[in-house]
């Protein structure tokens, strides 16, 4: 750690927002009337006063360069009297507060490779975290696969055609940074192998019982190994959490062959409707397939295209799922249930079917 | 561009999507690390691996958490991301930025790093990505300077973060933005100091629509709601069915509280029997508001799976006002932070933590009644505790 | 054991049914048609063949004397051709192929003291235990508490108007002989203080690992106590499931003042309309107060007629209780919602309120 | 009469429903087990607490279940109960008898024993109340000299039961008293011989209505199903309409596979959304039946709290036709218990062991193939187990 200058401002947390904020919002503060979306991509707020505000949302590859975010804060300039935002979702928002800057903001962002959309009945963009770009616990790429996939889904980024919000997530490890867990689609990395553990190291580098503690399935056990106070791993009680690792950097899990991503469908968070429930298992292993992972794509697609192709209006995929039943959406999917789709851990009695309310293949 | 081909990662660049790698490569001719960024993760896509080693304890003097320190394992090759430390800097609530500060970090940043950011991270803050160690210090004098702080991490409080709210939402039943403000300055020493069992993260979305995710991934999700009526202009419920709408089958068959009626002419509904779900009004912005009685309801202990498994925040406070200085919501955190610190294990999340001392158990040592809205149900296995030896002896 | 005879008679079995069966049940066997309940307690069948077949289903208490079967024996001769059976709810039914028979059959049980009922929407037996007429293990007794909530509910009995099916089931400690914990309304006996433990004749009369082992909530643990091999009970991690003594008789857990009962509500078990479902905690305790528990007996009724007033034709107590919610439950059957109803066990956090879906008491 | 005055028992002869007291009253001048059983019982009532000891080894010669042990803690005031075991008879199928079956049972058992039944256990058998140790075996030899036997207690196959199916019902879907029956005998040593971790329960229901409410508490819950089309006569449909059955109201709305259309004078079923709960059919018994394919559901694992919390058993076979001599089943049942007597641990259930072992290892150890319908819904927490290097291995 650097040493502490002399004078050091510290404690003053984030800016206050309200210096940020376009007047038009300052004004009309808590006193929002409706909203429309006039067209995919712009909300148009309406205060009580009358007052309009247009924000234009654009796509973000979220991994941005001050170069682009110098040309948002230009944008801005030109048509948002200098007034941007960022959603929880990592797209831009201008605040317009003409109508006539709307289309030209549009229109500029559009022809720079920034689409302009997800509002509404939408796919916006994949909440993702950090990948190969910059962590070390990455069972797969962060960034490379979200481009992948909204490339195939952008059409559906710039359209509000779809039956409901649809939700894309992903996080490179168990440890789910981000909201995965609670996502129409999550896409996640995982290990598919026990930690190779350097015993030389585990003594100098971690502590032995927080390591053993660390493990949820109690794999974990202190060991001596050739000579080294270390801890020994029991396979068949290793689900490849990596926490371990997480612990004792003397245990890493990463491996080219075996390393990839599942596929989670059915999670939700808004309470609207129904209640927010975690997303479950559709399947179980895709290859790493870098740079453009067709395996991931391709699955993802016809999932959302499934569910657009047979849902009811407003029915977000876990809804419409619990509707059809999950043997049929294997079916309708294609998609192999194995052993691995059936909870072990905890919980599991909970989640295995408990009634005779079954929906047999009719001849 | 990078020193090295990158014929993977060119793949990347194709597509209608924004790219990442042509974000990284504006900077590559500008800052080794981006150029070397582009070698290495190339490297990774040759490999199918990482290249970032593991932790590193670096940051700012005086404060435990805001940094993820970050090494390469392969200095030699990519000297520029020898070093490739984050800086999370605490963003302005609700993300609202003018183009003056955004410029104001892109100079701090240009200065002391690679120039790459995440706007934003998963938790909210502003990522200033690859910065090396020396460089720590004088971007945050710099930021702080500027009025910008950096954000938790480690085990302390996390940035808070909120939905966009009363700024720019009809539906939002308290000031998220003002309430997240206010947490973050009054625990100012709590996100920057880490003496918790493990990370805390508060949440703050207007309605329960919850557009900032607080539910799966807050340990206090602050979720505002009302307690009496929905407010339904008549006029503009005829104008929705004039246009078209299906109030029967899209707004009184969805709605769960099964307590709309709409017989072609007249709305009412059933507000005792209303389970708040926000649907009719979602889909009527115009005819249907939120009530008049307005506040949230505060959920503890939403977390992603390791190592319990994952973790939905379920309610403690059905309803409460939202009034500036939220002395009485501060009471509860200070409330909680004390009963788990002082119980918790090391890395255990409040939400497992309740699940291991027990709901009642918790409550009563937070000093908060019991309250059927807390259960889905109530318990299904008779394996109750009771505490007759103490009871006995308090009755004396 | 007394020693064997010479020649001995073992793994017969038992005696054949289709010796027991009238010809009524013979001919129609696998071919009834269709049945209509013509008045309370009697059932008729239909055959394809158009034959017809009257039960008669008459209460029982279960515990009956060979003086009452024989009576019944009688019974049968006179009105059903010498044939009658025992319900999976412990009631008598006589199998009538003369409909004349069955109105006196029906008099001539009522007027001994044999309600005739149970069947269509109405409240049937209650599934029970032994009590302290036979098990050791009883934190009450059963067939008083019975006794004592039928003679309330009689009229419910002989009648068939409540909204559906109502299924009370008693069972005397935690063990839960029978299939208490998916009943509408079960009633279930509790210790409520950690066991006495014979120190001097643990280790003589039982097993200390399987004792350690019998413990769900790891309470007991080996221990040298006055000298004696024996174990010992962290009590704040005991919640008197009487496991332990079930195992190791010098652990016992009756207790006059503390033993009482507890009320759950709203389980299920037939997969009509809705899943089958558990039971849950309504009222932690109740005190035992024989020989008629008049506050079991109350509540118990009470309970019955909140949801007889407002329940939907069909709806089961849990269905009732899901539509209107739990939160409304409590306040109209008057309960107070204490800690013991919220789970501390395994699965805790799945019972907790994980939306906010939440119904406000409005003014 | 009681040896003793009973004033609080006789408080229990009260009232409109038959009196089990009465009951015990009824031979307390012909058995002295009967009136001490008063006398013993009056003193509990006055004490609040029972009189029996824990438990006590006794049987009859070559077997190790179907009698449960009891000795009072008081013998020399109540020596009528000093023993006072239970024999527990096997039932015939669904419980039914004739008068002469009954006059022989009631005649062995007032020779040996106290004369009192249950009418029956729990489980199903007919329970013989109150038995001397020196009783045990005669009473043993005259019941199976008339053609009984005795059920299961201890960790064995508990005696099988079953509703009255076909011989009273249009709804069942399989032969349940036959198939009841014939596990009966087919497992006689199984059933007698207690050698499993821990008991082990076969019920079986005709249908989804589940009259003996197997799948709360049998390790195998055999309940009849039809996997074609229901069987719909549609002239009977309009004369319950006729009758004055509100058909939407009652039927349609009640249907959780929402698939039954009522138009006012037709009922259609979209029968592949058919959930088989029965409502309709339990409904309208004369216009609706269960189709023509016929079979059964099979499912694991049900029992009672203790010690993993209770437990409802779970799809294992999402149909089975059911033919006797249902060989299938038994070997079924034979590798189920094969896997858990091998792996099971002391007192531990196979709902409980299956849970423990995981679900997927369970099925591959007794040979069957997941299936979706198995589970409510795939997994939830991302704690996935592969066996890459068997795969390797296996692969070679
Ligand atoms: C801008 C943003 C909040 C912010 O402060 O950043 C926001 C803004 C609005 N949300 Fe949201 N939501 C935002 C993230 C979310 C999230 C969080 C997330 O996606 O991680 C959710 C929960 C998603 C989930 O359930 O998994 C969310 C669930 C909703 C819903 C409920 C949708 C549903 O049917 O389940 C509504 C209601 C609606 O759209 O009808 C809603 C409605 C709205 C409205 C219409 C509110 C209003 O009156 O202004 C805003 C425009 C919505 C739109 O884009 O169509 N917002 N909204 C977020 C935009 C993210 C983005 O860039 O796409
Ligand atoms: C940067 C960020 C991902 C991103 O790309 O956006 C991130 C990155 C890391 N997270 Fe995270 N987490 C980030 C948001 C989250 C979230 C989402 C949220 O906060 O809303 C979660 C899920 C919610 C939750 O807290 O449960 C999350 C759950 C975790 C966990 C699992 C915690 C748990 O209790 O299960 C870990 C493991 C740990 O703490 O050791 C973790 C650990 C990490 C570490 C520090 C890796 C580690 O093992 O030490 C990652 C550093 C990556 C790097 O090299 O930069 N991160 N992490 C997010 C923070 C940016 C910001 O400050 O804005
Ligand atoms: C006789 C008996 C079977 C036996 O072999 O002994 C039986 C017989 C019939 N049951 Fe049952 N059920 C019998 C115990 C059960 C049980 C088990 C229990 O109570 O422990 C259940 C499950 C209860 C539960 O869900 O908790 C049961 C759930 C049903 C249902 C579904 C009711 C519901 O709406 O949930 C029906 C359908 C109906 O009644 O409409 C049904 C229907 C029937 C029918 C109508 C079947 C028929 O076509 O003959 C029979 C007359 C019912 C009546 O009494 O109204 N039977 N029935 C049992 C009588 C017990 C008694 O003495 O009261
Ligand atoms: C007699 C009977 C109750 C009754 O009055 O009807 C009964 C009585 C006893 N049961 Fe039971 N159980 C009886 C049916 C049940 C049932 C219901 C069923 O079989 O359908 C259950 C719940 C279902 C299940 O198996 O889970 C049941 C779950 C238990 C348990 C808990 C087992 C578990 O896995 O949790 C125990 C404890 C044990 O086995 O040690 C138990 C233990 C006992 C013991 C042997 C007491 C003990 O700890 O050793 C009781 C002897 C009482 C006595 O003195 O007569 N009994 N027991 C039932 C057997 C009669 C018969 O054979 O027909
Ligand atoms: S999900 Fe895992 S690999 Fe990805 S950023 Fe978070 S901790 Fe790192
Ligand atoms: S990876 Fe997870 S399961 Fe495997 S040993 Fe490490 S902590 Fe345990
Ligand atoms: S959570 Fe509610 S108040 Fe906040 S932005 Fe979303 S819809 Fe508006
Ligand atoms: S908010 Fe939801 S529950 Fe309430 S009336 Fe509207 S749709 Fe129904
Ligand atoms: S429930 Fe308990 S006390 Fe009652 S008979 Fe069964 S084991 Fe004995
Ligand atoms: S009564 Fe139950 S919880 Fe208490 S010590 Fe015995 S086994 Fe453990
Ligand atoms: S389970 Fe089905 S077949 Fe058996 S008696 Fe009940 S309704 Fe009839
Ligand atoms: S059996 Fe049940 S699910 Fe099937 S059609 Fe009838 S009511 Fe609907």
């Amino acid at each position: 750690m650097a040493e502490a200058p002399a004078k050091r401002i510290t404690d003053i947390g984030p800016p206050h927002h309200k210096k940020f904020l376009p007047p038009v919002i300052l004004n009309n503060y808590g006193k929002w009337k409706y909203h429309e979306i006039p067209r995919p991509g712009v909300l148009l707020h309406v205060g009580e006063t009358g007052d309009k505000l247009w924000s234009v949302r654009a796509a973000s590859p979220r991994l941005i360069a001050i170069d682009t975010l110098r040309w948002y804060a230009d944008l801005a300039d030109k048509y948002a009297g200098g007034h941007l935002r960022f959603t929880s979702r990592n797209n831009v928002e201008f605040l317009v507060t003409e109508e006539k800057n709307v289309d030209p903001l549009i229109a500029e962002l559009t022809a720079a490779g920034y689409p302009v959309g997800g509002t509404g009945n939408a796919i916006s963009n994949i909440v993702h975290t950090q990948g190969w770009v910059h962590c070390h616990s990455a069972a797969t790429d962060a960034s490379g696969i979200v481009k992948c996939v909204m490339d195939e889904l952008t059409p559906y980024f710039t359209s509000m055609k779809l039956p409901g919000k649809l939700r894309i997530a992903l996080a490179c490890c168990l440890n789910m940074c981000g909201a995965v867990h609670c996502s129409d689609i999550a896409i996640l990395g995982i290990h598919r192998h026990a930690p190779a553990i350097k015993h030389d190291q585990v003594k100098k580098v971690c502590e032995i019982p927080s390591v053993v503690a660390a493990c949820p399935t109690a794999a974990i056990r202190p060991a001596t190994v050739e000579g080294n106070a270390s801890v020994e791993v029991i396979e068949e009680n290793c689900m490849y959490c990596a926490n371990c690792y997480t612990v004792c950097p003397a245990m890493p899990l990463n491996d080219p062959d075996t390393d990839g991503v599942s596929i989670w469908v059915g999670g939700k968070v808004s309470n609207a409707r129904t209640e927010p429930r975690f997303s479950k298992l559709a399947i179980p292993f895709l290859p790493n397939n870098p740079p453009r992972w067709p395996e991931v794509t391709e699955v993802v697609k016809k999932l959302v295209e499934l569910w657009a192709a047979d849902a009811r209006k407003y029915e977000r995929m876990g809804d419409w799922i619990e509707r059809i039943g999950w043997p049929r959406f294997f079916k309708l999917a294609g998609i192999e249930f194995q052993k691995q789709h059936i909870d072990d851990f905890k919980h599991a009695g909970l989640t295995f079917k408990r009634s005779t309310h079954i929906r047999f293949d009719k001849a | 561009m990078a020193k090295v081909p990158t014929p993977k990662l060119d793949e990347l660049e194709k597509g209608p999507w924004p790219s990442f790698v042509t974000e990284i490569k504006k900077r590559a001719d500008k800052h080794a690390a981006c150029s070397d960024l582009l070698g290495i993760l190339e490297r990774s896509y040759n490999e199918k691996i990482g290249h970032w080693k593991h932790g590193g304890i670096v940051g700012v003097f005086g404060y435990g958490g805001g940094v993820i320190g970050r090494y390469c394992d392969l200095p030699e090759d990519f000297p520029g991301v020898a070093h490739f430390h984050t800086m999370r800097v605490n963003m302005p609530a609700a993300w609202f930025y003018t183009s003056e500060a955004i410029r104001t970090l892109c100079d701090i940043w240009e200065k002391h790093g690679s120039g790459l950011t995440n706007m934003h991270g998963s938790t909210g803050d502003i990522i200033f990505l690859g910065c090396r160690t020396e460089d720590l210090e004088p971007c945050f004098a710099e930021l702080a300077e500027a009025g910008f702080d950096l954000g938790g991490s480690g085990s302390d409080l996390r940035t808070p973060s909120c939905c966009c709210g009363m700024a720019r939402c009809e539906w939002a039943c308290y000031d998220t933005m003002g309430f997240c403000y206010e947490m973050t300055q009054h625990f100012q020493d709590e996100l920057h100091r880490p003496a918790f069992p493990y990370k805390f993260k508060i949440k703050a979305a207007g309605c329960p629509n919850d557009c900032v995710a607080s539910i799966a991934r807050a340990d206090l999700s602050v979720i505002g709601n009302w307690r009496d009526n929905i407010q339904i202009d008549a006029a503009e419920v005829t104008n929705y069915a004039k246009a078209g709408l299906d109030i029967a089958a899209d707004v009184v068959n969805n709605c769960p509280g099964q307590c709309i009626r709409w017989d072609g002419k007249t709305l009412t509904i059933k507000d005792e029997d209303c389970k708040h779900c926000m649907h009719c009004i979602n889909v009527m912005p115009k005819a249907l508001r939120p009530g008049k009685e307005r506040g949230a309801t505060l959920l503890l202990g939403s977390k992603a799976p390791i190592m319990e498994g994952a973790l939905l925040s379920s309610v403690l406070v059905p309803f409460i006002e939202m009034e500036e200085p939220y002395d009485d919501i501060k009471e509860l955190i200070e409330a909680i932070w004390e009963v788990w610190c002082e119980d918790g294990k090391n890395r255990e999340r409040v939400g497992e933590f309740i699940q291991r001392v027990g709901m009642g158990n918790f409550l009563e040592a937070i000093g908060l009644e019991p309250d059927p809205n807390m259960v889905a149900h109530p318990r299904e296995n008779p394996y109750v505790f009771y505490n007759l030896n103490e009871e006995e002896e308090s009755d004396e």
